[in-house]
């Protein structure tokens, strides 16, 4: 093994070990947070999940590159890497699932994974798929009209690519050279329907007809996420305009709690990409580069179980919204 | 005759359309392998091939075009909206061009689409996943709006909405997919569009209503003509556009009491027009106010299931406005 | 004080607001240099140059959704939807997201746009630059539907809707841009969103209407009072959504005659609500069956003169439903 | 001058002197209705004119390639050389935008440019922008379904392609395969925005993205046009599926006689422009290669002149609707 060569990859990034870490801590915390919100559900607590599981090296890897709160952020309702690492918590997501009235999203209104919080510039998600992509050029636009270095990380789905909304933003975003990065995770399934009956052609090769980059990058790989997002969220603060990633992953889970995925997809394929874990990938890295040995992971994973089991513990004892906080606020006062 | 839950129905009538007419043909998101989120299309491809049966890809306006210009050579499609919420990006394909084939062609080109709708709210849901939409649609003529709470009905109104010439929004209740099980008929019937249906005569009042909130509606009905000997006549309209307004003016000239429960948000929900046409045509028969019951003016339901069960018209506030009504 | 036209009045309003605050921006289809296709944006890119007022391309989900976004990062956009007809591909980002921003954010984000759009049937439009398109959003908690016809009223109420923290749809009725001038103030005023305007006090009947029809109303007032001896109190809504139901029913109450005319197809319109209003909570008082008078329940306002002119409800069919009003 | 290989370039395309002297007539008419068109507009008689002029290349050299009723044509509202090519009368036109009652595309209800003929498989076409594409690829797919080798041409502006109905039927198309061809007629203005504001990237280039040919070709140029188009529709015919053609062309006159088009351009473009008419250019070809000389010009000038006069005095005696004709057809009977 070429440890030098190795090194080369996230020093060439300007990675420190430090940041490494922290990747790894937020991929590992978004995976454990997802994985115990299933065990709610079993347990009758969660009516609803939407997971992250298989994404996570995606999401870490792209939102390592957003200053929190000053960039903004249209995540979509897998990117839970993305919310607990600008700044959202583990028990905010509990509280989500678990339509608690604390809850900071929409205080039980919304289904989880429809992400918000104004304090750290993550705008209001909703349920139609690609509507947040219009959006995102608009915010970037406010950036760009008032001079400000500001980035716009929107994200989706591949198949949020094939409404119009996606086309219109891209165009936009093109003409008007809008410092945003459109993240696409491309997980090879919306819901039940598999990519070739979904996406013609290929989507990072969109861009070029849209007169800005496009890459294709390994989803799975954190690293690699990392370096083309660099490059992407640079470009933008440097005025030079968007830049389109296809982050190429894979849904480990079913689409979500309601779905059963057995309809329509092998179990090899599942376990084939299991292999690709991207967290496991990340470390066998880490421990290559000697970052990370077995006892520095049981540390990380003793610490994020702790703070998962309170995390948990303490939203299941918030308390539920009241019958009368369904009638608002509709409308805001001036 | 056996029974069947409003989902086997529709998915029957389906299967049985595609059997018997080559030009029908399914098309929708998750329609194909998985058979639809609500398992209405299960089988299909499986039996007629995914030429037939099709995954689209996640684009609502994209599959309703495609239907059109399926239509207009030579097709029947039945395209499957998932979510009655996402209906919106197919909006225009279906109030400005479907709906206006007819017309804007001085009858040359008819658009024979059906395009139908699982709406209302659900436990769960949340503001996307539980939206009456219907109302939306109601003011367009060129469109049938249809929305059968009934197994049977549905069945047959599905048969009429694939046969019919001009472009129907065929909505279902996700509520009531799996609610209850009637006898629905074995062999090829149809039930009209445009024909209200009375499920209760009685001369005290007339309450009609649609989908999740006719259940209560009649469980209620029941209730208070043993309990307080209040008739209550209950009338389904199973068209919302155009309405029956002779069997709606019927019912309540013969009352004079008139309520109408629906589900959506009141204010402009499709309430306003049957109470409208009420108000007017049958002003000398009435006795009391034409009454409306509907869910707030909040945008949609919440998750939370507190939040849910105080934003939908629940079986006391229901009960509450046909006592009111009979005691007027 | 000068005299105004409608549209004079409107564009002033823009260019006013935007002088008076930096984060107000115009966006749209030939808005800039162009001055837009019925001129209201003109002057404004010379004034305030291209960022901020930005010509877009022809994408109106863009519109709203990129107005969405820019008010989500401080700035208070303008949307132009050239024709109402084509609000169409926009409805999703409107009902489905501005509208509710606020209230699924549990009250975290506003959605502070004004969606402007001119609308109603005009000779040689034809079926797509002619519909009366307010139904559609009268029945979306979050939003607010305004229609102002008057000059003075016009500005007032842009201003409004522009200073307003929730999402604003602006109907202008492209038929009374150039119909009329009248003095408009020179200072800084509001019009408040959720009034109606009485027109003219009468106590024999109720009219109320808005847009092109409220000009014929109005002329049609005159006449009657003159021929007839017949006081008719006219009353504009000027906020469709939601209703001034106050002023709407302190009217009904006073005259017990209620007519509501209005240019959409009749079934399915506005006047559905505000008719089913009256009869609920004015049944009291009324002493004829709630009057709805609008345009057949046909696509849209043809192209041909003599066929445009048989569509929109015209003074004969207007005055006829008054007196037949008043003679009940 | 090199005759033999100009003479080359239609033959090399399977043309004969016949074929081109049909486009040439077909161009001719096109330009000549027209022009009456602006007339009648002038003489108070025809409320709205919308043109073809300057985009006569474009349209007959791709609609050359469709055999008429059996192919389907979603034309916009440009496209009267498309129109009269497979069928529709100089005479049809003059009753559509009179609004006159046997008017065929609409019996007077709709604007002029909605285009519609059931004999002629022309779908009842709308104002909307972007609505055919979609539909489009719905009659494709009844084509492909059936095993026919029925072709659909769908024609727009270059703002056709800014919405989201045509990205969503450009991805179907691509995933299927479907047998369509897509005519942009990018004529450098959409009213009065310019293209630069209006496309990013390259409208051509972007059929590379859904898997797919896309070619930019010179739109005042009819055989290249008809090079380009025959390619696709044969590569249609065979089932390999949809191509994109984006013809670069130009609006001579303004947007619509509702348009003062001083507005926002240039006099001295125009004239840059006027220079390339193509009908002009095509002419010089076909003396070039004798097919055409002042006569053959003359002579054909003076048929379509009396051919357009007759059929102009013959709308305008035709007959307006009725009022009570606005109150139907709403519904088709069973
Ligand atoms: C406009 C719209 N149509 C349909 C849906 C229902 N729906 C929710 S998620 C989903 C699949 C999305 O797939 P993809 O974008 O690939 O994201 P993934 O779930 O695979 O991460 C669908 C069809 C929706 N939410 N919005
Ligand atoms: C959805 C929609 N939005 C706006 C309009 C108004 N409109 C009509 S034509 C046009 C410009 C179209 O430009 P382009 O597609 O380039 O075609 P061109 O007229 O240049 O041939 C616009 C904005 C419309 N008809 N439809
Ligand atoms: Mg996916
Ligand atoms: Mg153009």
């Amino acid at each position: 093994m070429d440890v030098k060569g190795v090194q080369a990859r996230h020093e060439g990034l300007g990675l420190t070990g430090e940041d490494l870490l922290k990747m790894h801590y937020y991929m590992l915390l978004a995976r454990r947070v997802d994985e115990r919100s299933w065990t709610l559900n079993r347990q009758g607590k969660a009516p609803f999940v939407i997971s992250c599981q298989g994404q996570e090296a995606a999401q870490v890897g792209t939102v390592y590159n957003v200053r929190p709160g000053y960039d903004y952020l249209y995540p979509y309702y897998r990117d839970l890497g993305m919310t607990l690492f600008v700044g959202q918590s583990p028990r905010d997501q509990f509280l989500s699932i678990m339509g608690k009235r604390e809850e900071p999203n929409s205080g039980g209104r919304q289904m989880p994974g429809h992400f918000s919080s104004r304090r750290l510039n993550i705008v209001t998600a909703s349920a139609p798929v690609g509507v947040q992509y219009p959006q995102a050029t608009g915010t970037a636009l406010a950036f760009k009209v008032r001079g400000e270095d500001g980035v716009v990380l929107v994200c989706g789905g591949e198949a949020s690519t094939s409404g119009g909304d996606w086309h219109e933003a891209m165009n936009f975003a093109g003409i008007h050279h809008l410092p945003v990065v459109f993240l696409v995770q491309n997980n090879a399934y919306a819901i039940s329907v598999p990519e070739k009956a979904q996406v013609a052609g290929s989507i990072a090769c969109r861009a070029a007809g849209y007169g800005f980059p496009g890459v294709e990058v390994d989803g799975m790989d954190v690293l690699a996420v990392y370096g083309a997002a660099k490059e992407a969220f640079e470009r933008a603060r440097r005025g030079e305009g968007p830049t389109l990633i296809e982050a190429k992953t894979y849904r480990i889970t079913a689409h979500s709690s309601d779905d059963d995925d057995r309809r329509y997809r092998e179990r090899e394929e599942i376990e084939a990409w299991r292999r690709k874990d991207p967290i496991l990938r990340f470390e066998r890295y880490l421990e290559e580069i000697g970052v990370l040995d077995d006892e520095g992971r049981e540390e990380a994973e003793d610490r994020i179980r702790a703070e998962v089991a309170e995390a948990s513990r303490s939203a299941e004892e918030a308390p539920p919204p009241e019958p009368e906080d369904a009638l608002g606020p509709v409308y805001a006062g001036r | 005759m056996a029974t069947k839950s409003l989902l086997q129905a529709i998915g029957e009538g389906l299967a049985e359309e595609m059997r018997a007419d080559d030009t029908v043909m399914v098309l929708g998101e998750d329609v194909g392998r998985a058979g639809g989120v609500f398992r209405v299309t299960q089988g299909l491809q499986d039996e007629f091939g995914g030429g037939r049966v099709m995954d689209t890809p996640l684009a609502e306006s994209l599959i309703v075009g495609a239907a059109i210009g399926l239509s207009a050579n030579g097709m029947r499609p039945v395209a499957e909206i998932q979510f009655g919420d996402f209906i919106t990006p197919a909006f225009d394909q279906i109030v400005n061009e479907a709906a206006r084939f007819y017309y804007r062609s001085n009858g040359a080109w008819n658009c024979p689409i059906t395009i139908r709708v699982p709406y209302g709210a659900v436990h769960g849901g949340g503001l996307y996943h539980s939206q009456s939409i219907e109302a939306w649609f109601c003011n367009t003529p060129g469109l049938k709006v249809v929305a059968p709470t009934y197994p049977a009905d549905a069945k047959g109104m599905l048969k009429s909405a694939i046969r019919d010439p001009n472009p129907v929004l065929f909505l279902e209740h996700k509520r009531t997919y799996r609610l209850l099980k009637e006898d629905v008929p074995d062999e090829d019937y149809e039930v009209p569009i445009g024909a209200a249906r009375v499920h209760r005569e009685g001369g005290d009042i007339t309450v009609v209503s649609y989908g999740f909130m006719l259940h209560t509606v009649l469980e209620i009905a029941g209730r208070i003509s043993k309990e307080h000997g209040v008739e209550a006549e209950v009338v389904e309209p199973r068209t919302l556009y155009p309405l029956d307004r002779e069997t709606i003016l019927g019912s309540a000239k013969k009352t004079g009491k008139f309520l109408v429960v629906v589900e959506a948000n009141l204010t402009g929900s499709v309430s306003g027009e049957i109470a409208a046409v009420v108000a007017r045509e049958a002003f000398e028969w009435l006795d009391a106010p034409v009454m409306r019951l509907g869910a707030p003016d909040v945008p949609a339901a919440p998750f939370a299931k507190p939040m849910m069960d105080s934003f939908v018209p629940d079986a006391a506030k229901i009960e509450g406005a046909m006592l009111e009504l009979a005691r007027y």
